[in-house]
């Protein structure tokens, strides 16, 4: 797979969405702002960044769980803004969505057979014997039994959940699937589990994932590409091979150099980077670029202006001053006088 | 707060302590007991101006801290107080009272112009005394009441200083009577000018001229009366102490009255009657008061006379008497109470006994009532009661026997006593369960209710004669004529079956043995404490 | 007990009572730690790592939990069997503890400082004004900036890093031999977790206490660790060194451990080989090896017989509890992808 | 186990036989329901409070017809009989003051009193979860407004608008009850709100939404149906409060019309009596209690049972 | 934290108009009229009597008459009581309410406190059970069918204590006691419930790891964080008390408030009724009002966001 060649279909445009979300009366949550990629067929693109930088809400605002505060998000050439009738059916049977916490994703109260079944059943897909047919077929696809269509969810240990969250989304036979953390509630064995489960369907089935995560190792693994967050912003997008051998945002490098692996030798050898403090409030982020504040290499210039999204390199993109040539001539500038 | 009243308790100690050394010479019918009394009101006195207040609770009050022309003596005939006597002229319409000396607490004298200020402030239409109309007897008064006429047209005079003259609109026999009624009672124009409306609200700025003074008063708690040593006739009282104690719950005060905190309850109902019975603690009061259901003859079942007939045979009013009430109530027998006494007789030997029990007869005279009226269907009837729990059993029982022997629904409507009298006022009941007490004794404070167009006589029955015979007693000055006239009416209004009569009511009381003398009166205020006093108390 | 072994478990077994029968949460667990040194208990959730570090301090919860048997030696007593006054002074002050949520593990209505005196009043004698002092001493030791205003605050003024240094602050305030960290990094996010183990080897070098860290986390434990515990279902199955563990596991569960994690540093060209199926449910454990039903060499040997502890021919500190290590068992190696790190 | 290893002979050290495609679940098959209904089963409290109330419910219905008797007959040769001295007939309770059969009166009365009860809870019930529910799934401004009036509506003090509103309707078993009902849907509202909102964000009515599940299915099969638990529990605190409040407007008179008997009107009656007659009170003030009793016993129960919190 | 106080402050003057504007309306629309002894009354008289009051006026202008006057802090003159300004019988009838209400809720949050927090600690035990029971038939049993008890067998029979009256303290004990049993059996219940979740917080492991006594953990870490969300019943349990004082106050004969509401009513005493009504509004709304900023004051997390979550 050569790395630079980019893929021609584009199924997702995401064009400078921002999400802010209002709390109590004059404070304002910018959770997403200013994001901006494509997601091309048949990829999986991996999105990382740590608790709170907005990489859940991008998942829920791309389908359309909530509403974009502004910026378009186009699904298959068409905008999804204002989707109605059948069109929203359309893009609901073609969109869908793995959820984090294999404990809340199912209600307590259906049959397993009956939650795979849900969209079979909005969509009129499948009734009576072919209904059960179709849900035992996506029982045994996730690697179930017949048997457990009609058991209840609590019965079933994380892995089997998060599996049966992937047959209801697979019911409705989508294109492309939102993974927010799929894996993260899970122990390490099953973690694997499920991520070489939705490989082997990606396979099978040439979906397209938007694999939502904190672990970036496991991201790295899944994904064809990267793009890394930090307080709402997408800092740098990158294939993923790429982004490791040359991570070109500071805090991408921080963010690769304090993962742990599980290797002593490597850990022995390796110097970290440590970020100073803490995240700041997406209530009131830091003016200009936002990962200044704990920045080892933050210029002046980080203070005063929003670096850019630039592909600097061919499909590596970043949002960085230290990329940007009218920034560090203004820095030059700045330190001689 | 419990420091305040046990210094009060302790200082009250020591004041008595002082009084009973001091009065240890009196002809002490206690001996050493301590001559305090502890009574129950079942109520807050809503306010204790004479001409003003309306409630029996502040009658009671006032009949031992003030005192009128006369008093009603141990046996309720009407004794001279602070009149020391009274002239009648012939035509029984003008009376001359002489006053004697007497004194308010404060030391200043009682004057003739104290009972014309105080009837004349209660007949001022501004003071709007809802009690006004027992002045009503007085010429003018009525006009003046109700803005028809002037202050100077009330025939009360205070000739001089002791003198008073009162002129009556009509000759009636219970004028003495009436005098000894709160209403009637002298009030001071100084003290009523110096602090307004609120001179009767404070024990402070009351002035007294009866056997006791108020001297403290816990609102929603208790009063306290304090023997008046400036009484005229001070030396007829024993008591140097009276704790009234308010409380409205009958258990509650027998819980009192076990534990010594009381030596009296005022109204024991029928489950009581039972535990206390054969005790000596036991008093009957009988009270000179009627209970009967109203018609409504404007109702289309009740117009009828034999339907109406029919509820009044139906009734076993011995059943509401000894099975539910038990308090000593009697069946009745006519509208007026036996206790009523017309020319110095009893009017019910005059006039005849006219109800009976009938199953059989009420049954049939129901058929033939609907019959006439051309009613096919026993229809559902609306009986308005009344909250209180004696009387709450009563109407079970009629409700039940109606629906017995007569096989009618009978639905009981309970309201509360003012609205209950707002729907009898408007004319919107069947049935009504309703009482009357006496004002004073003469059976005219019954028989004049049932005229044509009287305010109270909500069934709208309406008997030519009857209103003729009342209308012709009023002014006869012949009053063994009189007597006969009244009797013949109340004939009428039974055979006509305007009301039910059920029972003349009495009220069973506990009352410590101890406690002697207390005079209980059917008329007017209850109790007079005057002469009572406590004997035999450890 | 060797003189340098500061803590020894020796057969330890704890329950808990539920509504379906007892919960054999841990089974038969022994292991050391020696002065100075970093264990790391590693397993799934579930595996006993948490119960037995709490059945250390006698934390769990009785009822429903109890200590069946075994015995817990610290300093030459059976901390199994001292009285729970004596238990008091052991804790806080000779053994500590942090937990995984700094969220929760702070009292919401007390501020920092007081939480940190609290245990220096207790075991140190201190006076006020002194435990407050050592407390300032101590947010500046843990690295929270301006310790003068943060120990007046409360807790939910504290980011979560912060509130895992002052949760180390308050478990480091006695200065104890030892230190139970249980899944210190797990709620916190990967350059946080650095920078509290940083602080973590920081803080051993300087102050010298042993550290029992538990965790799931391999690449934590090849960061810190000097010794390893693997637990599974209620039951030590392999310990060793780190280098030990990690370049020559015995143990299939290791095995399949290390192969289901990615790693970072290499090229996305390794598969991941999961274990399948999930642990066995504890209230009715195997009568042989736990993970004989997910084994891939599984022998008929281990459906009935739980395999004994062996020691690794070659080395002093690796022990297995696996029947492959039996001389009749066939030969069987590590697959490639789990020894063949990137370092080689 | 030393001995064990040596006697192990070969043929055990060969591979065994796994199927590790199947996935086994071990327990029993569970559905929500019955999973409440065996952590219910096994809290002695909460059964004892269910048997009570069956069996009060049931002599409610049966206990009038036991005897020769109705609750408003009258009989005057056996005016207050107290079962403790002697048993006349069937008078097993005694009679009243007229007469009447206490034991007809008291189950009757308990039947009325359950019956205004269950009224007001249906009211509250149906007003509080409508009011909850689209207060709290629309959101918004819709709820903001609905939460403003809600603030307003909990700081009036609900008896003394029972008491205006009984004098202003007249007592009756539905005006009593819904007088209760009025002034108590609040607290079942907010409490539906609550679910609400904190049911939306789960992720199970997220994946619902992504699915494209309309406004019924999402009430219908997602949040209406976990709501159920708290709603029920809610109830079970309702109904004993509603008897409770029945029972009071009794007390102070403003109970329902005579000769209908309520626990309230039978207790107001007895109590007048409590001196003279004890038992008269005594058999609907303990039947008043048992119910009050169980009603919070199952509540309680309940509330275990369906909560997952509390759950050990 | 100023804001929240100020919002708060909004909602109790609108909730107490609406108040207001209830009773007013439903009182006007309640038959009778106020006058006593109105059969003999001439009709002339009645209507001047009626005109003193203002109630000749028409509604809407006796409305806003009644509501001028309510924002001065004048509740009118009782019809009953003539010439008794309202506001003077409340305070008159209000201490001993208060006394009441203040020891009952006292003496049942102390005994709660401990009930709750034992049963709490000895969860599934013979004292856990019995407090539960305990706290249930405080539910269970009315207070009125406890007062009557209580004034009959302690007063009377046993002559322990004054079986009604009021005065000593000694008078207050029985009511006090009769009227402490809800409260006893809602703190109970609510403390437990608090103590089992604050005991299951990791936080108490925290203390306990810390080598602090049990004592210590239970008083200063769990019972200080079980009782801040307890605070909140209070308001709730202040209207409790108070219906419960209704009856209480007669059956003990207390010259209280509770007693004389019921009496208004039945006496029409529109004045009175309007009153009694705007005063326990007024305190219920104040003790939520109160509630609300002690919760602020007491619990750091919301004293400084100044709002809850």
């Amino acid at each position: 797979m050569s790395v630079a060649e980019p893929k021609v279909e584009k199924i997702l445009e995401v064009k400078q969405v921002k999400k802010h979300f209002k709390m109590g009366r004059n404070q304002v949550v910018q959770a997403v702002d200013n994001i901006s990629f494509d997601v091309y067929k048949g990829e999986t693109l991996g999105l990382v960044g740590e608790s709170g930088c907005g990489k859940s809400t991008i998942g829920r605002t791309i389908i359309r769980l909530y509403e974009a505060t502004d910026g378009e998000v186009r699904f298959k050439g068409q905008t999804t803004k204002n989707l109605k009738g059948k069109d929203l059916k359309k893009f609901n049977r073609e969109m869908q969505m793995i959820f984090q916490d294999p404990y809340a994703s199912l209600n307590p109260r259906m049959t397993v057979g009956d939650i795979i079944a849900e969209g079979l059943d909005i969509h009129g897909l499948a009734k009576g014997k072919e209904r059960r047919e179709k849900v035992v077929e996506l029982l045994k696809t996730v690697g179930l039994n017949e048997e457990h269509a009609d058991r209840f969810p609590h019965e079933f240990s994380g892995g089997q959940r998060q599996r049966i969250g992937i047959a209801r989304a697979l019911a409705v036979d989508p294109d492309f699937i939102i993974a927010d953390e799929p894996i993260s509630a899970l122990d390490v064995s099953i973690q694997a589990q499920v991520v070489n489960l939705m490989k082997k369907l990606q396979k099978e089935k040439g979906l397209t994932y938007l694999f939502i995560a904190h672990d970036l190792s496991m991201v790295k693994y899944i994904s064809d590409r990267v793009g890394v967050m930090y307080l709402g912003n997408l800092v740098e997008l990158a294939d993923s091979q790429e982004l490791y051998d040359n991570p070109l945002h500071p805090y991408t490098e921080a963010l690769l150099s304090a993962v742990p692996i599980p290797d002593p030798d490597v850990e022995q050898r390796r110097e970290r980077i440590i970020l100073k403090g803490d995240v700041p409030s997406p209530i009131d982020p830091p003016s200009g670029c936002r990962f200044r504040t704990r920045c080892p290499k933050v210029m002046d210039v980080c203070a005063q202006e929003v670096p850019k999204w630039q592909e600097v390199r061919p499909m590596h993109w970043v949002a960085c001053h230290l990329y940007q040539e009218e920034s560090l001539k203004k820095e030059e500038a700045n330190k001689t006088r | 707060m419990g420091k305040k009243w046990n210094m009060a308790l302790s200082l009250l100690l020591v004041v008595s302590m002082v009084l009973t050394a001091c009065g240890g010479v009196q002809q002490g019918a206690g001996g050493k007991d301590k001559q305090e009394l502890n009574w129950v009101i079942t109520a807050e006195p809503p306010g204790l101006d004479s001409a003003i207040t309306t409630d029996t609770v502040s009658f009671q009050i006032l009949n031992n801290i003030t005192e009128g022309l006369y008093r009603l003596n141990k046996d309720n005939e009407p004794e001279p107080a602070i009149a020391k006597d009274v002239e009648i002229s012939d035509d029984k319409k003008t009376y001359t009272f002489k006053l004697r000396d007497a004194k308010w607490s404060d030391g200043k004298p009682v004057t003739a112009h104290d009972f014309e200020f105080a009837w004349k402030r209660a007949l001022d239409p501004k003071n709007k005394s809802q009690y006004a109309y027992i002045l009503f007897p007085i010429q003018g008064a009525q006009e003046y009441n109700e803005g028809k006429g002037d202050q100077e047209d009330v025939a009360v005079k205070a000739v001089d200083d002791k003198t008073l003259k009162v002129e009556l609109k009509d000759p009636i026999p219970y004028f003495l009577m009436m005098t000894s009624f709160a209403t009637y009672r002298p009030q001071r124009e100084d003290i009523v000018e110096k602090y307004g409306k609120d001179f009767a609200e404070d024990p402070d700025k009351m002035v007294y001229n009866g056997p006791f003074k108020l001297t403290q008063w816990q609102h929603n708690k208790s009063l306290k009366l304090e023997k008046n040593e400036k009484y005229w006739d001070k030396d007829k009282v024993k008591l140097d102490t009276i704790n009234f104690t308010k409380s409205d719950e009958v258990s509650t005060q027998v819980n009192l009255y076990n534990t010594g905190k009381l030596d009296f309850v005022e109204n024991l109902d029928a489950s009581f009657v039972d535990k206390f019975k054969g005790k000596e603690d036991v008093k009957v009061f009988n009270e000179t008061t009627t209970f009967y259901l109203q018609f409504n003859t404007n109702d289309q079942f009740f117009a009828n006379e034999k339907i109406r007939k029919a509820f009044t045979m139906a009734l076993d009013r011995s059943i509401m008497t000894d099975k539910i009430s038990k308090t000593g109530s009697k069946p009745a027998q006519g509208l007026v109470p036996p206790n009523v006494e017309v020319d110095g007789k009893s009017f019910r030997e005059l006039s005849g006994k006219y109800l009976k029990e009938d199953p059989k007869e009420a049954k049939k005279l129901l058929e033939e009532g609907m019959k006439e009226e051309g009613i096919k269907k026993v229809p559902k009837v609306e009986l308005l009661g009344y909250d209180r729990d004696t009387a709450k059993k009563d109407q079970e029982y009629m409700q039940q026997t109606f629906k017995e022997v007569l096989g009618v629904d009978v639905d009981i409507q309970i309201l509360p006593f003012k609205q209950k009298l707002e729907r009898e006022d408007a004319g919107k009941f069947q049935i009504s369960y309703a009482g009357w007490g006496a004002d004073y004794n003469d059976p005219m404070t019954f028989l004049d209710l049932w005229v044509t167009g009287n305010a109270f006589n909500r069934g709208d029955w309406s008997n030519k004669e009857y209103d003729k015979l009342i209308k012709k007693a009023q002014s006869n000055p012949d009053f063994e004529e009189r007597a006969k006239q009244l009797a013949k009416a109340e004939k009428i209004l039974m055979e006509e079956q305007a009301i039910a009569p059920l029972y003349h009511r009495a009220r069973m009381q506990l009352q410590k043995p101890y406690v002697k003398n207390v005079w209980r009166h059917p008329f007017g205020a209850d109790y007079t404490f005057k002469e009572a006093y406590i004997e035999g108390k450890q | 007990m060797e003189k340098d072994k500061i803590l020894e478990v020796n057969d330890l077994h704890v329950s808990f009572k539920t509504y379906n029968g007892e919960v054999q949460a841990v089974r038969s667990v022994s292991f050391d730690v020696k002065k100075g040194e970093t264990v790391a208990i590693v397993g799934e959730s579930g595996c006993g790592k948490s119960v037995t570090s709490q059945s250390i301090m006698r934390l769990i919860p009785e009822p429903p939990g109890w200590i069946k048997s075994g015995e817990v030696l610290f300093d030459g007593k059976d901390l199994t069997k001292v009285s729970e006054k004596e238990m008091e002074g052991i804790r806080g002050k000779d053994i500590a503890m942090i937990f995984q949520d700094p969220m929760t593990s702070l009292n919401p209505t007390m501020t920092v400082g007081k939480q940190i005196m609290e245990g220096l009043v207790k075991h140190q004698n201190m006076g006020k004004a002194q435990a407050k002092e050592r407390a300032l001493e101590m947010l500046r030791l843990v690295g929270i900036p301006s310790p003068e205003r943060r120990i007046n605050q409360y807790p939910h003024q504290f980011s979560g890093g912060m509130r895992q240094r002052a949760m180390i602050a308050i478990a480091l305030a006695c200065a104890p031999q030892l230190l139970i960290a249980d899944e210190p990094t797990t709620a916190l996010d990967v350059t946080i977790q650095a920078q509290i183990l940083d602080l973590m080897n920081d803080l051993k070098e300087r102050l010298g206490t042993s550290i029992i860290l538990i965790t799931h986390d391999l690449g934590v434990v090849a960061d810190v660790a000097d010794r390893v515990v693997v637990m599974y279902a209620g039951k030590v199955i392999e310990s060793g060194t780190v280098e030990e563990i990690f370049h020559r596991p015995r143990h299939p569960y290791t095995w399949g451990l290390m192969g289901s994690m990615p790693r970072l540093d290499l090229t996305r060209d390794k598969e991941l080989s999961p274990i399948t199926g999930t642990p066995p449910d504890l209230l009715s454990p195997p009568k042989g090896c736990p993970f004989a039903a997910r084994c891939k060499h599984a022998m008929k040997v281990c459906q009935r017989e739980m395999p004994e502890t062996t020691q690794v021919r070659g080395s002093g500190s690796h022990k297995v509890n696996c029947w492959l290590e039996h001389p009749m068992a066939p030969a069987v190696e590590p697959p490639a992808e789990v020894v063949g790190g990137g370092s080689k | 186990m030393a001995a064990n290893i040596k006697n192990l002979s070969p043929d055990l050290f060969e591979p065994a036989e796994f199927d590790h495609t199947k996935e086994e679940i071990s327990r029993k098959r569970l559905s929500y329901w019955q999973d409440v209904r065996r952590r219910f089963f096994s809290n002695t409290g909460a059964v004892i409070g269910l048997v009570l109330i069956l069996v009060i419910g049931m002599m409610a219905i049966i206990g009038p017809g036991m005897n020769d008797y109705n609750y408003r007959q009258q009989d005057y040769n056996v005016q207050n009989i107290s079962p403790f001295d002697r048993i006349v007939g069937d008078h097993w309770f005694g009679t009243d003051n007229l007469g009447r059969d206490l034991w007809t009166r008291t189950w009757y009365g308990a039947g009325i009193s359950l019956l205004i009860a269950l009224i007001a809870a249906g009211i509250d019930l149906t007003i509080g979860v409508a009011y909850g529910s689209i207060s709290g799934y629309f959101g918004g401004r819709v709820d903001d407004w609905m939460q403003r009036i809600v603030e307003v509506l909990v700081g009036i003090p609900n008896l003394i608008v029972i008491i205006l509103l009984l004098i202003w309707l007249e007592p009756g078993i539905f005006p009593i009850a819904l007088a209760i009902a009025l002034t108590g849907w609040v607290n079942m509202s907010r409490i539906v709100r609550a679910q609400m909102l904190q049911l939306k964000s789960q992720e199970y009515v997220l994946a619902a939404r992504t699915l494209g599940a309309g406004t019924r299915r999402m009430l219908m099969k997602h949040l209406l149906p976990n709501v159920m638990g708290p709603v029920i529990i809610t109830l079970m605190f309702t109904i004993p409060q509603a008897i409770f409040f029945e029972a009071f407007l009794g007390f102070i008179g403003l109970g329902l019309r005579p000769p209908e008997a309520s626990l309230g009107v039978l207790i107001n009656d007895g109590y007048k009596m409590l001196q003279v007659f004890p038992y008269q009170t005594f058999f609907p003030a303990v039947i008043l209690s048992l119910l009050m009793f169980s009603f919070n016993l199952l509540g309680d129960g309940l509330r275990d049972a369906l909560d997952p919190k509390l759950r050990q | 934290m100023g804001r929240f106080i100020l919002i708060r402050f909004m909602y109790m003057v609108i909730t107490l108009w609406v108040i207001a504007t209830v009773t007013f309306f439903l009182m006007h629309h309640l038959p009778g009229s106020p006058l006593a002894n109105e059969e003999r009354i001439p009709p002339e008289l009645k209507e001047q009597i009626l005109a003193q009051y203002g109630l000749d006026k028409p509604l809407p202008v006796q409305y806003l008459d009644y509501l001028g006057k309510l924002v001065q802090g004048d509740l009118g003159t009782s019809f009953k009581y003539d010439g008794r300004s309202v506001t003077e019988m409340i305070q008159q009838g209000f201490p001993a309410s208060a006394q009441i209400g203040l020891q009952a809720m006292v003496f049942g949050v102390l005994l709660g406190v401990i009930l709750g927090c034992i049963s709490a600690l000895r969860r599934g035990t013979l004292v856990d059970n019995g407090a539960t029971v305990l706290s249930v038939l405080g539910y269970a049993i009315p207070s009125f069918t406890l007062a009557a008890l209580f004034s009959y067998y302690v007063g009377v029979v046993w002559r322990v204590l004054p079986a009604a009256g009021w005065g000593t303290f000694a008078h207050s004990v029985l009511p006090s006691l009769a009227l402490s049993f809800l409260v006893i059996a809602q703190i109970t219940r609510y403390v437990r419930t608090e103590m089992l979740e604050v005991l299951g917080q990791d936080y108490m492991k925290t203390a306990r790891a810390k080598g602090l006594e049990r004592r210590v953990i239970i008083i200063r870490h769990a019972l200080r964080n079980a009782l801040i969300p307890a605070i909140t019943i209070i308001g709730p349990l202040t209207v409790a008390l108070m219906t419960g004082s209704l009856v209480v106050e007669k059956i003990f004969n207390i010259p209280g408030m509770g007693w004389m509401f019921v009496d208004s009513i039945i006496t029409n005493d529109y004045t009175m009724i309007m009153g009694v009504t705007m005063f326990y509004s007024f305190l219920l709304i104040l003790s939520i009002f109160i509630v609300d900023i002690l919760y602020g004051v007491v619990d750091p997390r919301i004293r400084l966001t100044g709002a809850k979550e």
